[in-house]
C-alpha cells in the first residue's frame, strides 16, 4: 500500500452557530476506497463538502498528497484531484450532458487546454452517450448520478468523494454505477471515500470503513474484517 | 378493499420540446387506497405527481379528483381540494421552527384575512402536536428546520403533508437519505395513513417497498408497464429486465 | 400618418434598440451570474462617453472614434472589475443590497464626473463622414446611427461566439447554474465573475461612445438609458442574450414608433406599459429557461 | 414676519440679504453663475459704501434643482437667518414655489430670468423677460425675414408650453402657419422621432424652447440628419453666450436668439461690467442675460431701499416701481408698477465666436405684458 | 421614548425647524412602509416614490382648489390653456373625499399595481427595476400632464388647509401634532401586524414563497396587501409633507427620491420600524444641514452612507445599536 493520499488532522466545521465536525482526524492511503457510515445527519456530507471546500474548515487541516489544502478554494482544491460528487448530484441544468462532461475537465487546472472528454467515461455509462445532446437538468435522476460521476472522472481526480451515490436510483442502474466505479477505481488508481446507507452495496465495493457518531469517527476498519450486519448498528438506531 | 374512486389519470401525456414523459399514462386510486409507483429512472413517476399537482401541464388528457377535472387549476386551489405533494429534494421552510412548520401547513383557513391574529385554534393546536409526534420530531419541534439533519427534513416535510388534511398525498421518494431503521418508520407511518388517506408512494427501495404492503404501479418510458402485489411485480420478468436486475 | 415618417422611425427604432442593447448587455450578463443588478451600470456608458471625447481631444478625426472604441471599452471594463473586486464580491448572494450599494457608486461617480467636467455635457466631434446622412428617396439614414448598428452587430456576434463556442463560455455558462459545484468541478468562479462583469461594463462603455455621436456626455447621460435598459434585462428573460436582443428590438420599436403619434413622454409612459402588459403574458421574459428547480 | 426681520437682520452696519440658487444639481451650471453676478454686485456695492451706510452680508443657500428645496431654504432665509431680502430664482417651478412662502412671510425675491409670465405677486420683484419681451419680438422678426411655417420644439416644462401656447394664438392670429410642435423631458437626448416629425413638416423657422443639454442632441442630430442651422434656421430663447460655448459654437452656429442682452453689447457700462466679472470669475468667462439681470437686481434693491430710506420689504417693494432709471450693462432700465422690468428686445445671430452679433432690436424698451392679451384675455395683473 | 422626544419638540423648535421635522416625519410614516415590504416581505421597492406622490397630490388638488375659490380654475390649468375643470378634479373640492383619497388611492393603486406583477410570480430585482421605471413613468406622466397637473413645476400655492390659514402658528402646530400622531399610530399598527400570523407568512414568502404555494398558501394577497399598506403609509407622508411644504412636484416622486426612500430604511434598519423612522428624520437634517455648508459634498456622502450601510451594516443602526447594547 502506498502512503496516505488523504490526511485530516483535528478537523472541524459547522454551519453559522453550529458545529457539526469535531476534531476529526482520518487517514486514507492511496487507492484505498473508504465507506464513510453513519446514520441521517452525523455530518458525513458535511465532512465531504469540507474537503472539497465548498463548505469552510472551522479547525484543522486538510492533507492531499502531503500538500495542505485547508486554505485553498474548491476550484484549487479540484485542481488539486480532488473530484465530488454530491448529495443531489448538482448537474448544471441548462448544460448538454457534453457540456457538463466538459465542464469536469476544468479541473485539469491549465492543463486543460485541448483536452477532450476521455472516451471511458462513455464506455463506462453507455446511457450518457445516448442522452449527450439533452440537458443535464432534464435528465433523470440516475441519468444525473452517471452524469454527475462522468464529470467527476473527467477531471481526473486522485481521489474521488461521492456523496449517496445509490440514493434514488433504481436497482440495475445501482449495479451498473457500482461496476463502473470498480473498473475507474481500478484502471485509474483512484482513491475513494464514498457516504453510504446502503451497506451491502459497500461491502461489496470498499475495502475499508468509517462510521461516524454525532459528528466524530467512532470505528474505523477493514471491510473484509468485520461484517456489514456488524456496524448496522451506526447506520440504523 | 377501499372505498369509491377518488382519483382518475386520464391518458394524460407530458410533452418536453418532443420528449414525452408521460405518453398517455391512466390509473385510478380509490379512497383510502395506498399505491406504490415505481419504474426505471426517467420513467415519469416524478412528472405524474407534477401533473397531478399542477405544476406541469399536460398535452392531452385529463386529472380528474373526486370527479371533477383538475387541469388549469393553480396549485394552490389544487391543495385546497385536498391534495398534497412531498418533492423529491425537501421543501420546509428553513427560516422558522419545526413546529411553525407543521402549524402553517395545519391552517386550515388560508386566507390572507384570516391571518390578522395571533396563535392558532386550540384544535389546531393538538393536530400539530399530534403531527410532531407521529413523524418523532416532537422533541426536535423548537429547532430551526433549517438546522435538521437530511433525514429529519423528509420527516417533517412528510409531517407537513399530513397536517393539511389532505385527502390524497403524493410522496415522492419520502426515504431518499435513510437509513434502514427511518425507512422501516416512515413506511410504519405510511401504512398508519391508509385508513384514512390516500397515498401515492414513489421509491426505489424495494425492501421499503415490501414494507408497505401495498398494490404496485411499474412505469416505464412515461407508460404503463404492470400493477399487481410486491411480489407479483418481483417476479415479473419484464420488470426484472427493465427495471429491477437481478441484485435486488 | 406617411409612409416616409413611418420607414424613418423603423430605422432609428433599430437604432434606438442598438444602444438599449448595448446598455443592456452587460446588465444582463452579470444578473444571470450573479443575481445582481449594477446601478451604476449607466455610469459605465458615461465613462465610455467622457473616454471617447478625451480620445477624441488626443486624436481627432476618423482615427480618433476607431481608438476611442478600444479606449472605452477597456477603461469601463477596469472601472467594472474595480466595483466588483472591491463591492460586488463582498455584496455575493444580496442581491437587493447590491442593487443599493450600487446605487451609492452611481451618485459618487456622476458627481465625480462633474467635478472633473463640469456639469454642461460635453460636446464629442465626430468626423464628418459619421455626421452625414444617406438617403433613400425620402427616407434617410443618417450614418451615425449606422455606425451604431454596426458596432452592435459585431459586438453581439463576439460576444455570441465567446458564450457558444470558448471554454470561458462554458465556465461563465457553468457558473451561471450551479456555482458551488462549478468551484467542486475545478472552476474559478470568482474569476468568471469578475470577466463577466467588466465585459459587461466595458460594453457599456462602448454603448457611451456610439451614445457620444448622438448627444452630449453628461454626468447624467446613464440615467437616462438606464431604465430602458432595465425595462429590456426585465422582458429578455434571465441573462439570455438572445432574449436580451430580442426585447431591446421591441422597446426601441415600439418606443421610436410610439413617437410619431405621441411626445416622447408619452412615448415613455407606454413603455413601460408595454412591459407591464407583456409580463402579463410572459413573466418569465421573451426567453424562458424550464428548470426542475422548485425555486428560481 | 417683517417686522422683526427689522430688528433682527439689520443691525448697526450690516444687512442680511439672501442669494437662493442651484449649486447642485441640474441646474447649477447656470445658476452658479448668476449667484457670482449677484455676489459681483453686493461686493462693488460694499466698496462703494453699502447700503444705507450699511455692508451687505450675504447668505448664500442651495436650492438643489429642486422646487421644494428651493421652497424649503427660501423659508429658512427668511425666517431663520431673517434676511431683508432674496435675489434667486431660475426655473419658473422653482420660482412658483417660493411664491407662497414670500407672500406668507410678506418678504421680497428678486427673479431675474426669463419667463412665461402668467404671475404677478407682489413679493416679486420680474426683472427677467415677459413673453412679450422675448418671445413675441422674436415672432415679429421672424414674420418680416418671411418665415411663413413654424415648428416648435421644447422642454417639457411649464416656459416651453406656456411660450409657445401664446406663439400659437399669435401664429394663428397673423395668419401664419404652425407646421408641429414636440416636447421633450427635461435632459432629454432622443430626438429621433421629434426630427423624423419636422422633416415629415417641413417648416420655414424652428422656434426653440428646449433647456440645457438637450439642446446639444438636438442640434447634433438636426445636423446629421442634414438639416444645420444654416439650413433650416432655428430661433432659440434659452440658448445664452454660455450655453452656446458650452455646446461648442460649429454645432450651433448661425442659430438665432432673442435675449434682452448679448454680452458683444458695445456700451461702455457693458464694457466693464464684463471686465470686473472677467476679472473675478475668469478671462474666458461668458457673460449671459439672466446674469446681467442678477447683477441689476442687487442694485435696483439699493436704490429702492434708498429711496424707501428703510429695509422694510413692504416699503421697498413700492419704492422699486418707478425708479427712474437704475443704470446697468444693458443701459438705464426701470420696474414698471406690475413689478416687472421695462426692457428693450435683441434678435442675435451666433457667430463662430461664440459671441452673438445682434442683427435687430425692438428699438424701444417694451412695457412687461403678464398676461398675453391674445392667449389670456380676461386676465390681468393686479398688484 | 421618541413619542416623549416628538412631542417637546413645539416647546424648544422655531417655526422653521418645527416645520422641517414635521415633513421629515412625513417621511418616516413612508419609511416604516418600506420596512414592512422590504425587510418583512423581501420586496424591494424603488417606486415609493410614486404612492408618496399620489397622497400629496391628492391632498395638494384640494388645496389648490380651495384656493381657486367658487367655480374658478386653478392657476396652471388657466395658464396652460385649459377651459373648464377635468372631471376627476371635481370630487377633490371635498375636504372629505381628499382625506380619503389620500389615504385610499395609494392603497388602491399599489395593490392593483403589485397583484399584476406578484400575480405572475415576479418578484427580487425585477420587481425592483419595474417600481423603478413605474417611478420614472409617474413623474413623466405628471410633467407631461401639464394642463391637468401642473407639469415639472407641480402644484403650490395654496396658503389654507380646511379653510385654516397655513400662515397661522397654531395651525402649523396642529399639523405637526396631527403628524406626530399619525407617525406614532403608524408605527404602533405595523407593530401589531408584523406580529400576527400575517407577519410570519409575510416573512415565509419572503424566504420561500414556493414552499408556501403547496401548502395551500397563495402568498400573493399577503405580498399584495403588504405593498398596499406600505403604498397607503406613503400617501398619507406626501399628504403631510405637501401641508408642511406647501408644495410638491414630481422632483419629489421620481427615480432620484425614491430610491432615497429606501436609505432611511436601510441606514436605520430594514426590520426595525423605530429605526426607519428615526433616521428617515436624522438623514434629512443631516442633509439640510450639510447641505447649506457643503452642497456640492452632498452627494459624495449620501454615496457613501448607501455603500456603507448596505455593505457593513446590513440591519442598520437598529441592528447596530442592538449588537452592542447585547455586550
Ligand atoms: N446548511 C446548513 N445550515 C445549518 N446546519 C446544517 C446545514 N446543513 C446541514 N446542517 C446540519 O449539520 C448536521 C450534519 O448534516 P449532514 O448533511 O452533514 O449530515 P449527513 O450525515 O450527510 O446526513 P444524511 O445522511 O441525512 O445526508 C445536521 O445536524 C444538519 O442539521
Ligand atoms: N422540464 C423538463 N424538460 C424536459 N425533460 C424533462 C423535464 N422534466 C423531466 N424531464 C424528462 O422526463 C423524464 C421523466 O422524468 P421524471 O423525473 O418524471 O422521472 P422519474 O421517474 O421521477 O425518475 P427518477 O426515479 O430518476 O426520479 C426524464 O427523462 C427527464 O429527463
Ligand atoms: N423661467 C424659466 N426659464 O424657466
Ligand atoms: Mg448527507
Ligand atoms: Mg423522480
Amino acid at each position: 500500500m502506498s502512503a496516505d493520499l488523504l490526511e485530516l488532522r483535528g478537523l472541524s466545521s459547522g454551519y453559522e452557530g453550529s458545529r457539526v465536525l469535531w476534531d476529526i482526524d482520518l487517514a486514507v492511503a492511496g487507492q484505498d476506497i473508504l465507506a464513510l457510515i453513519g446514520r441521517n445527519g452525523v455530518g458525513k456530507t458535511t465532512l465531504l463538502k469540507t474537503i472539497v471546500g465548498v463548505q469552510a474548515a472551522s479547525g484543522g487541516q486538510i492533507l492531499l498528497g502531503g500538500q495542505d489544502m485547508t486554505a485553498l478554494p474548491s476550484h484549487r482544491r479540484a485542481r488539486a484531484g480532488i473530484g465530488y460528487v454530491p448529495q443531489g448530484r448538482h448537474i448544471f441544468p441548462h448544460l448538454s450532458v457534453a457540456e457538463n462532461l466538459d465542464a469536469g475537465l476544468s479541473a485539469c487546472g491549465t492543463r486543460t487546454r485541448g483536452r477532450r472528454v476521455p472516451d471511458y467515461i462513455f464506455d463506462l455509462f453507455p446511457k450518457l452517450h445516448e442522452v449527450r445532446d439533452r440537458k443535464g437538468g432534464f435528465l433523470s435522476g440516475g441519468e444525473q448520478q452517471q452524469l454527475a460521476i462522468g464529470r467527476a472522472l473527467a477531471g481526473a481526480p486522485r481521489l474521488l468523494l461521492l456523496d449517496e451515490p445509490t440514493e434514488g436510483i433504481q436497482p440495475n442502474v445501482v449495479d451498473q454505477i457500482e461496476q463502473a466505479l470498480r473498473h475507474a477505481a481500478r484502471e485509474l488508481s483512484l482513491t475513494i471515500v464514498v457516504v453510504e446507507q446502503y451497506l451491502e452495496f459497500v461491502w461489496r465495493f470498499a475495502n475499508r470503513f468509517a462510521a461516524m457518531r454525532d459528528g466524530r469517527i467512532v470505528k474505523e476498519g477493514k471491510t473484509s474484517e468485520s461484517k456489514a450486519s456488524d456496524v448496522a448498528a451506526f447506520v440504523s438506531i | 378493499m377501499s372505498g369509491p374512486l377518488l382519483l382518475a389519470v386520464d391518458g394524460i401525456t407530458v410533452d418536453f420540446d418532443g420528449f414525452k414523459a408521460l405518453d398517455t399514462f391512466s390509473m385510478t386510486l380509490d379512497k383510502g387506497e395506498t399505491r406504490v409507483v415505481i419504474g426505471p429512472n426517467g420513467a415519469g413517476k416524478s412528472t405524474l405527481c407534477d401533473a397531478i399537482i399542477g405544476r406541469v401541464r399536460p398535452a392531452a388528457g385529463r386529472v380528474l379528483f373526486r370527479g371533477e377535472d383538475l387541469t388549469g387549476l393553480s396549485e394552490q386551489a389544487i391543495v385546497e381540494r385536498g391534495i398534497c405533494r412531498k418533492f423529491q429534494a425537501p421543501g420546509i421552510l428553513a427560516g422558522i421552527t419545526a413546529r411553525e412548520n407543521v402549524a402553517l401547513a395545519a391552517r386550515r383557513d388560508r386566507s390572507w384575512w384570516q391571518a390578522f391574529g395571533k396563535g392558532i385554534p386550540a384544535e389546531e393546536q393538538a393536530s400539530v402536536d399530534a403531527v410532531l409526534e407521529r413523524v418523532g420530531l416532537a422533541d426536535r419541534a423548537e429547532v430551526k428546520a433549517g438546522e435538521l439533519a437530511h433525514g429529519e427534513k423528509q420527516w417533517l416535510e412528510i409531517g407537513m403533508v399530513l397536517a393539511t388534511g389532505a385527502e390524497l398525498v403524493l410522496l415522492d421518494e419520502p426515504t431518499a437519505g435513510m437509513g434502514p431503521a427511518e425507512t422501516s418508520r416512515t413506511a410504519e407511518l405510511i401504512r398508519d395513513l391508509g385508513d384514512t388517506r390516500s397515498v401515492i408512494v414513489i421509491d426505489h427501495d424495494m425492501s421499503f417497498v415490501e414494507q408497505l404492503a401495498a398494490p404496485v404501479t411499474v412505469m416505464h418510458q412515461g407508460r404503463f408497464l404492470k400493477q399487481g402485489s410486491v411480489e407479483a411485480v418481483r417476479a415479473d420478468p419484464e420488470v426484472i429486465s427493465v427495471y429491477l436486475g437481478h441484485s435486488a | 400618418m406617411d409612409a416616409a415618417l413611418l420607414l424613418n422611425q423603423l430605422f432609428n427604432g433599430i437604432s434606438v434598440a442598438s444602444i438599449y442593447l448595448l446598455a443592456a448587455l452587460g446588465l444582463a450578463l452579470s444578473f444571470g451570474l450573479m443575481r445582481v443588478i449594477n446601478m451604476a451600470h449607466g455610469e459605465m456608458l458615461m465613462l465610455g462617453g467622457y473616454l471617447a471625447y478625451l480620445t477624441l481631444i488626443w486624436v481627432p478625426g476618423a482615427p480618433g472614434i476607431l481608438l476611442a472604441i478600444p479606449v472605452a471599452f477597456v477603461g469601463a471594463a477596469a472601472m467594472g472589475a474595480l466595483i466588483q473586486l472591491s463591492l460586488i464580491r463582498r455584496l455575493m448572494n444580496r442581491p437587493l443590497d447590491t442593487l443599493l450599494a450600487t446605487w451609492g457608486v452611481s451618485l459618487i461617480l456622476q458627481q465625480a464626473a462633474r467635478d472633473i467636467f463640469g456639469a454642461i455635457g460635453v460636446e464629442v466631434r465626430a468626423p464628418d463622414w459619421l455626421n452625414d446622412s444617406l438617403q433613400f428617396g425620402a427616407v434617410v439614414i443618417p450614418s451615425a446611427r449606422l455606425f451604431i448598428i454596426l458596432v452592435t452587430i459585431l459586438v453581439l456576434g463576439a460576444l455570441a461566439l465567446l458564450i457558444r463556442r470558448t471554454r470561458i463560455g462554458l465556465t461563465v455558462r457553468a457558473v451561471n447554474q450551479d456555482r458551488m459545484m462549478a468551484g467542486a468541478t475545478g472552476i474559478d468562479a470568482g474569476r468568471v465573475d469578475l470577466v463577466v462583469f467588466a465585459l459587461g461594463t466595458g460594453i457599456a462603455g462602448l454603448a457611451g461612445v456610439v451614445l457620444a455621436l448622438l448627444g452630449p456626455v453628461t454626468p447624467s447621460v446613464g440615467q437616462s438609458y438606464i431604465v430602458p435598459a432595465f425595462l429590456v434585462v426585465i422582458m429578455g428573460g434571465l441573462g439570455s442574450v438572445l432574449g436580451t436582443t430580442v426585447a431591446a428590438l421591441l422597446l426601441g420599436l415600439f418606443s421610436a414608433l410610439a413617437q410619431t403619434v405621441v411626445d416622447v413622454s408619452a412615448a415613455q409612459m407606454l413603455l413601460l406599459l408595454f412591459v407591464i402588459i407583456f409580463i402579463q403574458v410572459r413573466p418569465q421574459g421573451v426567453i424562458s429557461i424550464r428548470s426542475r428547480a422548485l425555486d428560481e | 414676519g417683517g417686522e422683526e426681520s427689522e430688528t433682527a437682520a439689520i443691525s448697526e452696519d450690516a444687512v442680511k440679504v439672501g442669494i437662493l440658487q442651484s449649486l447642485t444639481g441640474t441646474m447649477a451650471i447656470s445658476e452658479i453663475t448668476v449667484k457670482n453676478a449677484t455676489e459681483l454686485a453686493i461686493e462693488q456695492i460694499n466698496d462703494n459704501g453699502g447700503v444705507l451706510g450699511r455692508e451687505i452680508v450675504a447668505v448664500v443657500e442651495d436650492g438643489a434643482s429642486e422646487p421644494a428645496t428651493f421652497a424649503q431654504k427660501a423659508q429658512k432665509l427668511i425666517e431663520d437667518e431673517e434676511v431683508a431680502t432674496v435675489f434667486g430664482g431660475w426655473t419658473s417651478a422653482s420660482r412658483k414655489a417660493m411664491l407662497p412662502v414670500f407672500e406668507r412671510t410678506q418678504n421680497l425675491l428678486w427673479y431675474p430670468v426669463q419667463f412665461e409670465g402668467n404671475e404677478c405677486s407682489p413679493n416679486i420683484m420680474y426683472s427677467g423677460a415677459q413673453p412679450n419681451q422675448q418671445i413675441l419680438p422674436a415672432l415679429g422678426w421672424a414674420e418680416e425675414e418671411g418665415y411663413e411655417s413654424y415648428f416648435l420644439v421644447g422642454s417639457d416644462y411649464v416656459f416651453p408650453r406656456t411660450a409657445n401656447l401664446i406663439l400659437k394664438k399669435h401664429l394663428e392670429d397673423r395668419g401664419l402657419e404652425l407646421a408641429g410642435e414636440a416636447y421633450v423631458p427635461l435632459g432629454g437626448t432622443d430626438f429621433s422621432g421629434v426630427i423624423s416629425r419636422i422633416r415629415s413638416a417641413d417648416p420655414d423657422i424652428i422656434f426653440n424652447t428646449l433647456n440645457g443639454d438637450s439642446n446639444v442632441a438636438f442640434f447634433k442630430q438636426m445636423q446629421a440628419a442634414g438639416m444645420p442651422p444654416s439650413e433650416l434656421p432655428v430661433m432659440s430663447f434659452s440658448i445664452g453666450e454660455q450655453e452656446a460655448q458650452a455646446m461648442g459654437t460649429e454645432l450651433v452656429e448661425g442659430s438665432y436668439a432673442t435675449w434682452n442682452y448679448f454680452q458683444s453689447m458695445p456700451d461702455e457700462a457693458n464694457q466693464s461690467f464684463v471686465g470686473a466679472y472677467q476679472e473675478a470669475y475668469g478671462e474666458d468667462a461668458a457673460i449671459t442675460d439672466p446674469m446681467v439681470h442678477g447683477y441689476l437686481n442687487v442694485y435696483a434693491w439699493k436704490a429702492a431701499v434708498e429711496k424707501a430710506g428703510s429695509f422694510d420689504p413692504a416699503e421697498v417693494r413700492e419704492a422699486a416701481r418707478d425708479l427712474g432709471g437704475i443704470p446697468t450693462p444693458m443701459g438705464e432700465v426701470n420696474f414698471a408698477p406690475n413689478g416687472s422690468l421695462v426692457q428693450t428686445a435683441y434678435v442675435g445671430k451666433l457667430g463662430s465666436d461664440g459671441q452673438f452679433e445682434i442683427v435687430s432690436d425692438s428699438g424701444t424698451p417694451i412695457d412687461p405684458q403678464p398676461y398675453d392679451p391674445l392667449a389670456f384675455p380676461d386676465q390681468s395683473c393686479e398688484v | 421614548m421618541l413619542l416623549a422626544l416628538g412631542a417637546a419638540a413645539p416647546f424648544y423648535l422655531s417655526g422653521y425647524n418645527l416645520s422641517l421635522l414635521g415633513r421629515f416625519m412625513a417621511f418616516g410614516i413612508l419609511a416604516m412602509g418600506i420596512v414592512l415590504i422590504w425587510g418583512h416581505g423581501g420586496i424591494l421597492s424603488l417606486g415609493q416614490g410614486v404612492f408618496f406622490g399620489i397622497g400629496a397630490y391628492a391632498m395638494a388638488m384640494h388645496m389648490k382648489l380651495a384656493a381657486a375659490g367658487d367655480g374658478q380654475l386653478p392657476d396652471f390649468m388657466m395658464w396652460s390653456g385649459r377651459e373648464a375643470l377635468p372631471w376627476w378634479w371635481e370630487p377633490f373640492a371635498s375636504p372629505v373625499f381628499a382625506i380619503l383619497a389620500v389615504f385610499l388611492l395609494p392603497a388602491l393603486l399599489a395593490a392593483l399595481f403589485s397583484w399584476l406583477v406578484f400575480y405572475r410570480r415576479v418578484s427580487g430585482v425585477y420587481f425592483a427595476l419595474i417600481t423603478q421605471a413605474l417611478a420614472l413613468a409617474f413623474a413623466t406622466l405628471l410633467i407631461s400632464r401639464q394642463d391637468v397637473t401642473g407639469g415639472f413645476n407641480g402644484l403650490t400655492n395654496f396658503p389654507s388647509l380646511f379653510g385654516l390659514s397655513l400662515a397661522d402658528q397654531t395651525v402649523r402646530d396642529g399639523l405637526y401634532w396631527t403628524t406626530l400622531a399619525l407617525a406614532a399610530l403608524g408605527y404602533a399598527g405595523l407593530r401589531w401586524l408584523l406580529a400576527t400570523r400575517f407577519g410570519n407568512l409575510l416573512r415565509a414568502a419572503r424566504d420561500a414563497e414556493n414552499r408556501i404555494r403547496f401548502l395551500g398558501y397563495n402568498p400573493v394577497p399577503f405580498k399584495v396587501v403588504a405593498f398596499a399598506i406600505a403604498g397607503m403609509l406613503a400617501g398619507v407622508g406626501g399628504a403631510l409633507f405637501t401641508m408642511h411644504a406647501g408644495n410638491i412636484s414630481p422632483a419629489l416622486v421620481g427615480v432620484v427620491p425614491s430610491i432615497e426612500m429606501v436609505i432611511w430604511a436601510a441606514v436605520g434598519g430594514r426590520y426595525s420600524l423605530a429605526g426607519a423612522l428615526v433616521a428617515a428624520v436624522a438623514l434629512n437634517i443631516l442633509r439640510d444641514s450639510v447641505s447649506s455648508a457643503f452642497p456640492e459634498l452632498w452627494l459624495y456622502l449620501i454615496g457613501l452612507v448607501f455603500i456603507l450601510t448596505v455593505t457593513l451594516l446590513p440591519n442598520g443602526v437598529a441592528g447596530l445599536a442592538r449588537r452592542v447594547s447585547r455586550r
